[in-house]
């Protein structure tokens, strides 16, 4: 029973990376359709941009400056290679952001250097008793962490004009502009936005383990969260990113034991399993909105 | 059937003919509005069937139902003589039920050329292999299939725009197309919504004409949905009108013209 | 119907046609007709080319199977597949398998033969695209994409695991073995080096596919395909079977696929169940995509374009003096032999999104209407 | 049809393929001829980019050196900069840019990786094209044109394990490892030393990521080996050690060679890897000191201290032996080198490795070397490491009969 | 004022659409533009309120001039924010959004004044406050075609480009649609009015346009236009002696007039 509930917890802690990374993905499809492979670039620049910066200012000092870095980069990816793109179909911009990934990680690659890295956060691996429970300091941060960034963007999104702008834009880029909608804006915005989450994810990755370069990798994790959450929701992201973090963590611990005959390293490929299973059932996610249409 | 076919032809078929297509108190609800509440009628052989109310009356539902998109919560659809409720729309189109849409519904990166192939779909009988290898049947039934659609190209005058992809024809063109495909279906009825919303007099004349004969000349029955009162009126052998889902008046256009209910719901006193 | 047929010279084509065969011909232009033959021709002599240049070749001529596959599936009929990687696998492994040595390490039934293997690892594949077709047709969009990702992820998983087939991550197994007839395509000959007999045979195998899939394309089936991509709801009311078409999709779509893993590793003759992963189904995409959706000459196209692509980058670095060869620099060659890599896709793409085919399009119209300048 | 390769061998100046007697396009001395041998490394986004790099680098400085000593037999000097290629640790392109070069080059300086080799060897063996490999896999005992240095990852943990249960006692073994022929072939090893010293016996295969390793750290917890042989990447390492001592296990790790980063004595797994970590490797690390470590740091100057730059700088020595012995023979070609090759028993490492591990003649058992050292972590050495046991072969090791590569065996 | 100047449009480089298109709507009127389906209205339209690029098309000379200021070149927000505001042909309501959603993007350059355009369409528009919770994807044509116009109104709009508002609305509501858009006029909107139904058009207008491929060929009071015999017989359809003419009258093989050609 203790050990479900610890590997319970550790899912609840990488799951809520997940859900970090995952809001990054569907804040930029709800803006421009496109899932965007620039994320893992990203996530792993934020990494090592703290991993650089802390030594300097700290580690809190230097997720901030590492967050509002890599939401500049970002940015300035979209002005160059995505705003372009405005009105062009979804998956030529989307193979863009592919591009754009391999040069941003070889860039990135340039700052690792040849060792692992430490973002030098101050949690290590210590745990916390809690309830008789081992905890981790560090999953206990993610979790909280991941928390107050989705309230601030739930309230974001709620309370001014730029949510509807932005599924507007989504479905319909010319009819947006006719409106008013600044599309160039709304596209700038979502990809700071997924910028500076992938960055935030990308230091929890960080945490415990340390940076490499095959550390982006973790990222993709977050695409069958968004399928299970269903593509252009939040609060599915969120949910999304838990549900595939807590099932990985279980079957890690589990499956070994209960059903040996599904190999070694099932946990690898459950979060698609979870996500086709889902699909089965709902093919637009948990809260996904189904595509409109009428003759 | 020859050509003149207004109301007293049309009289005659139904008594003689069994009606080509029945629809038999259907009742369509989504989430609380009811789109459709216990329509009936029957188009008869080489009819030229109207339907017409104001928006949101449920016209374009009805022709939903009809052609297997929707699935209403009641009643009845017979399409020569067979009971099609329920059926997948692609296989009430190989029994010879045709339509166009309201709003544009046309392949829009294909060329008008292969539109109106399309509506041929159901006449080819090769598979997957012989298309590979464009061998014997494949290339046999293509060109006929061709040779009949150049017959509609010249018939509705889109000659000029056959290799043009139709994202790009401007709308009245793309109307007409949309009538070409659903021609080259080679249908048994005919279901029109809105053909000539967007166009102006001229087109709207042309495309009258192009009802007219089709009615006449190839005896292919009809049922029109439109807003233009002047092309229902002077068309229609009998105009069905719906209001909230519900018929309120069923007749001769004369009739129906000067039903006090229709001109309050529908007509009002515009031009 | 009132008006007899006639075949008529149509108004307002540029070019008389006196029967709908011609102008249904695959080359329905001089123009195309000289310019395949030129192209041939070149492809031909090409084969003087240096041996490793020729094996590129020979492998982006593969690729091109693959992609043109992909485009039945995602250009024509519009269901975006990132799990082509995932069908590549299949047909590599059966055909490594049907191949095999029996005596082996690794899983192998010892018929060389390509008549066998060739059209089995297609098979094997498309029945897997019939396998996941139903439930991708309930899918739209990138809900579909990714999905299919999970396929490859999934499958992944299941070759690494089945180390009898595949001999395991990081061991692998030998590849088909490209017999026919009793002649080795792999093995220098009489007729010429090992490399120029691959190049032939993916030359031939290439022209054959294609043009299987342009008379696809201009068949009723393509012609559905399209429909469905465009509008599905408009295509099942004038007459086609979604489900069917889509399945049928996938399993054409695979089929290529199939045949392509088939061939590709009988150039390096060994390979790793590693190969199949993300990055092999976005470089089919971007194949497509950089080719030109829906085109088979631009599959081909964006094919030789990401499969050269990376030598052409190891060229570049050369013109740039300042970049260090040295490996502990940052930047040297080598990253930005990958940067550019990326770079020129980015690039590319911005400028002209409709890709390859898109700028042969413009030069078109612009030739059409000379000489206005509009 | 031409038959390419050796129609070079027509044009002025070429002595064979890959040898010519105008000078190295960097010479020492212009009089002299020059060697040129390829590099295949994944040098940018695959894997092992942190290890190829500094491999790289310092087989550049190794033949540096040579060349400045008198190069080959005073004749000529060696170039390894002219044919340097990007592998990004997939064979098909490790293919692509073998055919890319192959025709401009005598022999391989190195080859990384097994499944890329893999996807070159029937080629090399055709044209006898004589390659240093950069992994320690069990396989390359059995290939002639394939001269590997150091005992191979099945060997060391043969003697990992039993140097534990000399120094451990252990009841229980679990072999921690990646799939493969670099994971699968340690494990195989610890499973045959277990075996052979009555030992329970359990093999948990791991994929490589940070977050993945959480079952591994469950089997690690939950069944509380005495002995776990670690055959990871670093920060895998980090994550299994770290997370596993945090959860109150207290058994004893030894981790194969590349399993071992210098840096991961400032992760946070840091205390329990002082703590519980040991560290078995094929040769000495950087700070050791022999003339040829000192050879090396010198040649180096002031780079980050890394066991990559040891292991190829030491991979080089058999190359030279072979390279200085042909032109001594006079065969200057493919041919010859390989007969070189096969004619070595032993090789002068400058004491980085007994002469013994440069036995490439006779059979794979008997030319197999089976010596390696175990390391502790030590912050104040330049790689942290620090020998706890020199060159020793453990009684598996000794007893263990090398038929076949030890990964199929697991 | 909206004045267009000797105005030339291409599309993909290539296609000349518009061949020096001029016209003027003064502040405060009506002016209504007819012509044959593409004859390029609609991209006149996308012109004034910069669409253009979006279809790869370009303005290649001329200008457009919004009170004496060029307004050609700048983007589409910029535009919506200087008071000209277009209901697009074909509807175009955003169909995943609810009908509320809709109005709302309607207002995004009018925040402040949100509540009492969304009470001022409601007002002209009852049946949409009744679906107002509804996607508005799923509403009839005709239903879209009243959001469309709603939602351009949203913005409080000085000027309004109307693409055929009129398509597809059942007669008594193009009467609506007709008093509406004199009202809006009257609330002090400038009105650019495309449109097929010439008697609804002319009627309102003060002064027409007629386009034809690419050119405006008639350039009148409204009152003129309506007396033209042309117009009357090939927008009013109309017969010589001034009576409508029945379209099963009508021939085939009629003569098509074509000003010029
Ligand atoms: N798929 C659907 N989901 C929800 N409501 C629907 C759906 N289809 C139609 N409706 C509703 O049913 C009613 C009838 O719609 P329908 O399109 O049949 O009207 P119509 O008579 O065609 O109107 P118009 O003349 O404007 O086209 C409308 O109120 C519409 O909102
Ligand atoms: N995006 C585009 N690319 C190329 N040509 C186009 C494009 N849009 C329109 N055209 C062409 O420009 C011409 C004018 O089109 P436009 O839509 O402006 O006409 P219109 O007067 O609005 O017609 P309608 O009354 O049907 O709306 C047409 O011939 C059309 O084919
Ligand atoms: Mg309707
Ligand atoms: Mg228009």
């Amino acid at each position: 029973m203790k050990g479900v509930l610890e590997s319970l917890i550790r899912g609840l802690g990488n799951g809520s990376v997940y859900a970090l990374l995952a809001l990054g993905f569907v804040i930029i499809y709800k803006a421009t359709r496109v899932i965007s492979f620039a994320q893992p670039a990203f996530m792993i620049a934020g990494a090592v941009a703290v991993s650089h910066l802390a030594q300097v200012t700290g580690f809190y000092a230097a997720v901030l400056l590492s967050t509002l870095l890599i939401a500049g980069v970002a940015l300035a990816v979209e002005r160059i290679a995505i705003r372009p793109m405005v009105g062009r179909p979804v998956f030529v911009v989307a193979i863009i952001t592919l591009g754009v990934d391999v040069v941003v990680r070889v860039v990135v690659n340039g700052f690792i250097g040849l060792d692992v890295r430490q973002v030098g956060d101050p949690w290590g691996l210590r745990p916390v008793e809690f309830a008789g429970l081992a905890v981790q300091q560090r999953w206990v941060a993610m979790f909280l962490t991941t928390a107050v960034l989705v309230t601030l963007l739930f309230a974001f999104f709620r309370y001014t004009r730029y949510g509807l702008a932005m599924r507007a834009a989504a479905f319909d880029q010319e009819t947006a502009l006719a409106q008013g909608v600044s599309v160039g804006t709304v596209f700038a915005l979502s990809w700071g936005l997924a910028g500076g989450l992938a960055a935030v994810a990308g230091t929890f990755v960080g945490t415990g383990q340390g940076v490499d370069q095959l550390t982006w990798i973790i990222a993709l994790k977050a695409l069958p969260a968004i399928i299970v959450g269903g593509l252009d929701s939040l609060g599915g992201a969120v949910t999304g990113g838990l549900v595939i973090g807590v099932v990985e963590s279980l079957v890690q611990s589990y499956q070994g034991d209960l059903a040996p005959w599904l190999g070694q390293n099932f946990a690898v490929v459950t979060p698609y399993a979870v996500m086709l299973l889902v699909l089965l059932v709902r093919p637009y996610g948990l809260f996904g909105t189904p595509e409109v249409e009428r003759v | 059937m020859t050509a003149g076919g207004g109301g007293p032809v049309a009289a005659e078929a139904r008594g003689a003919v069994p009606p080509v297509l029945t629809v038999e108190d259907v009742g369509l609800s989504f989430a609380g509005v009811k789109a459709i509440d216990g329509v009936s009628f029957a188009v008869a052989p080489a009819e030229l069937f109207a339907v017409i109310g104001p928006n949101g009356a449920g016209k374009t539902s009805v022709f939903n139902v009809i052609s297997g998109v929707y699935r209403p919560q009641r009643g009845a659809v017979t399409f020569l003589g067979e009971d099609v409720l329920g059926r997948a729309p692609h296989r009430i189109a190989a029994m010879g039920l045709a339509r166009t849409f309201q709003n544009v519904e046309l392949f829009h990166n294909l060329t008008v050329l292969d539109n109106l192939m399309l509506g041929r779909h159901h006449h080819f009988g090769y598979g997957p292999l012989s298309a590979l290898l464009w061998l014997g049947r494949a290339r046999r039934e293509e060109l006929a299939a061709r040779a009949r659609v150049e017959d509609i190209i010249d018939f509705l005058e889109l000659a000029a725009w056959r290799r043009h992809p139709v994202r790009l024809l401007p709308y009245g063109v793309q109307k007409r197309v949309e009538l070409g495909r659903a021609l080259a279906m080679e249908p048994r009825l005919l279901m029109l919504d809105e053909p000539v919303a967007g166009m102006n007099l001229e087109e709207t004349e042309d495309m009258a004409r192009y009802i007219l004969d089709i009615r006449d000349e190839l005896g292919i029955p009809v049922v029109l949905v439109d807003h233009d009162m002047g092309l229902v009126m002077d068309l229609a052998d009998r105009v069905l009108v719906l209001d909230f889902g519900r018929p309120v008046a069923l007749g001769t256009p004369a009739e129906v013209q000067h039903d006090p209910k229709v001109v309050e719901a529908y007509l009002g006193g515009a031009p | 119907m009132t008006v007899t047929r006639r075949a008529r010279r149509p108004a307002g084509r540029p070019l008389l046609y006196t029967s709908y065969s011609q102008d249904m011909a695959l080359l329905d232009t001089r123009a195309k007709k000289v310019w395949l033959g030129v192209l041939l021709g070149v492809a031909v002599l090409s084969s003087g080319l240096p041996d490793d240049l020729l094996i590129l070749l020979a492998g982006a001529y593969v690729a091109a199977i693959g992609a043109i596959g992909l485009n039945i599936v995602t250009g024509y009929a519009g269901q975006v597949s990132l799990g082509h990687a995932f069908f590549v696998a299949v047909g590599a492994y059966t055909a490594a398998a049907i191949s095999g040595d029996p005596g082996g390490r690794v899983l192998g039934f010892g018929i060389t033969s390509m008549l066998v293997w060739l059209p089995a690892a297609g098979l094997a594949a498309a029945l897997a695209g019939v396998v996941v077709a139903p439930l991708a047709a309930r899918l739209r969009g990138l809900y579909l994409a990714v999905v299919t990702l999970g396929l490859v992820f999934l499958g992944e998983h299941v070759f690494k695991e089945w180390d009898h087939l595949t001999g395991g991550p990081g061991v692998g197994r030998p590849a088909a073995v490209p017999e026919l007839f009793g002649f080795r395509f792999d093995a220098d000959s009489a007729l010429g080096t090992r490399a120029q007999s691959l190049y032939m045979l993916m030359l031939v195998l290439l022209v054959v596919f294609a043009v299987a899939a342009r008379n696809l394309a201009r068949s009723r089936i393509g012609r559905a395909f399209s429909a469905i991509r465009d509008r599905d709801i408009a295509a099942e009311v004038i007459g086609v079977p979604l489900t069917r078409y889509k399945t049928l999709a996938f399993a054409i779509s695979s089929f290529y696929a199939g045949c392509a893993g088939a061939l590709l590793y009988t150039i390096t003759g060994f390979f790793d169940p590693g190969s199949f992963n993300l990055l092999m189904s976005v470089q089919f995409i971007a194949m497509v995509l950089i080719g030109g959706v829906a085109t088979v000459s631009g599959s081909i196209a964006g094919a030789l374009f990401i499969t050269l692509l990376p030598r052409l980058t190891q060229e570049l670095p050369a013109l740039l003096p300042f970049v260090s060869g040295d490996t502990t620099q940052t930047p040297n060659v080598f990253q930005i032999q990958v940067a550019l890599y990326g770079l020129l896709i980015v690039l590319f793409l911005v400028f002209e999104p409709r890709g390859l085919f898109g700028v042969w399009i413009r030069a078109r119209a612009y030739w059409r209407s000379w000489p206005f300048s509009y | 049809g031409v038959i390419r390769g050796d129609d070079e061998e027509g044009q002025k100046g070429t002595v064979t393929t890959g040898v010519t007697n105008d000078p190295c396009p960097i010479p020492v001395d212009r009089t002299k001829g020059c060697i040129y041998l390829g590099t295949i490394s994944d040098l940018t986004s695959g894997p092992f980019a942190a290890l190829a790099v500094p491999i790289t680098q310092a087989q550049k400085a190794f033949w540096n050196r040579v060349n400045r000593a008198g190069g080959i037999g005073g004749k000529y000097e060696v170039d390894v900069q002219a044919y340097v290629r990007d592998n990004k640790y997939n064979p098909e392109t490790h293919n692509q840019v073998y055919q890319e070069i192959k025709d401009n080059v005598l022999g391989l300086t190195q080859t990384l990786g097994s499944p890329t080799t893999a996807a070159i060897i029937a080629d090399l063996k055709a044209n006898s094209v004589v390659s240093a490999p950069a992994s320690w896999t069990s396989a390359w005992e059995f290939e002639d044109v394939i001269v590997e240095s150091g005992a191979n990852y099945c060997i060391e943990s043969m003697n990992a394990v039993d140097y534990a249960v000399e120094t451990y006692r252990p009841k229980t073994v679990m072999a921690v490892h990646y799939a493969g022929d670099y994971g699968a072939d340690a494990a195989a090893g610890a499973k045959i030393a277990a075996e052979r010293n009555g030992l329970e016996f359990t093999a948990v295969e791991t994929p490589s990521g940070a977050t993945e390793q959480g079952r591994a750290i469950t089997e690690i917890t939950k069944n509380k080996p005495d002995l776990v042989i670690l055959t990871t990447g670093p920060a895998d390492a980090a994550a299994v050690i770290g997370q596993s001592a945090a959860a109150g296990f207290e058994g004893r790790f030894i981790g194969t060679g590349p399993t071992w980063n210098p840096a991961l004595l400032q992760s946070p797994a840091a205390p329990a890897i002082l703590a519980l970590y040991e560290q078995s490797s094929p040769g000495r690390p950087w700070g050791a000191d022999t003339p040829g470590h000192k050879a090396m740091r010198d040649a180096l100057g002031d780079v980050t201290p890394s066991d990559g730059y040891t292991s190829g700088w030491s991979w080089a020595y058999p190359l030279k032996a072979a390279l200085e012995k042909m032109v001594a023979g006079g065969d200057i070609s493919r041919k010859g080198l390989l007969n070189a090759v096969k004619s070595l028993t032993t090789v002068d490492y400058e004491g980085m490795l007994p002469p013994e591990a440069g036995n490439f003649s006779g059979d794979p058992d008997a030319a197999t070397f089976r010596q390696t050292l175990i390391n502790k972590p030590d912050k104040a050495a330049p790689t942290g490491v620090t020998v706890v046991r020199d060159f020793f072969t453990g009684p598996t090791a000794q007893s263990h009969r090398m038929d076949g590569p030890c990964f199929g065996k697991l | 004022m909206l004045e267009v100047r000797n105005l030339e449009v291409v599309y993909d480089d290539v296609m000349l659409v518009l061949r020096g298109v001029s016209l003027r709507v003064p502040a405060g009127s009506i002016v209504a533009l007819l012509g044959a389906n593409g004859a390029g209205k609609t991209t006149l339209l996308r012109a004034l309120s910069g669409l253009l690029d979006v279809h790869d098309g370009e303005v290649t000379k001329g200008s457009v001039l919004l009170d004496g200021e060029p307004v050609h070149g700048l983007r589409p927000a910029q535009i919506v924010r200087r008071g000209v505001s277009q209901v697009m042909e074909g509807r175009r309501i955003f169909a995943e959004l609810t009908v509320e959603e809709n109005l709302r993007v309607g207002a995004h350059t009018a925040a402040r004044t949100l509540a009492e355009n969304l009470d001022r369409v409601y007002g002209l528009f009852p049946l949409l406050k009744q679906r107002r919770a509804n996607v508005s994807g799923y509403l009839s044509g005709g239903e879209q075609q009243m959001l469309a116009v709603g939602r351009a109104l949203m913005s409080g709009p000085r000027y309004l480009l109307l693409d055929e508002p009129s398509l597809g609305l059942a007669p008594s509501l193009v009467g609506q649609v007709r008093d509406l858009v004199v009202e809006i006029n009257r609330q002090g909107t400038t009105v650019l009015l495309v449109e097929q139904n010439a008697p609804m058009a002319l009627s309102i207008a003060a002064h027409g346009y007629v386009m034809e491929t690419g050119k405006i060929v008639m350039d009148r009071p409204a009152a003129e236009l309506l007396a033209d015999d042309d117009i009357k017989e090939f927008y009013l359809g109309l017969g010589a002696e001034g009576a409508a003419r029945s379209f099963r009258e009508v021939k085939h093989y009629r003569r098509r007039k074509r000003w010029l050609s």
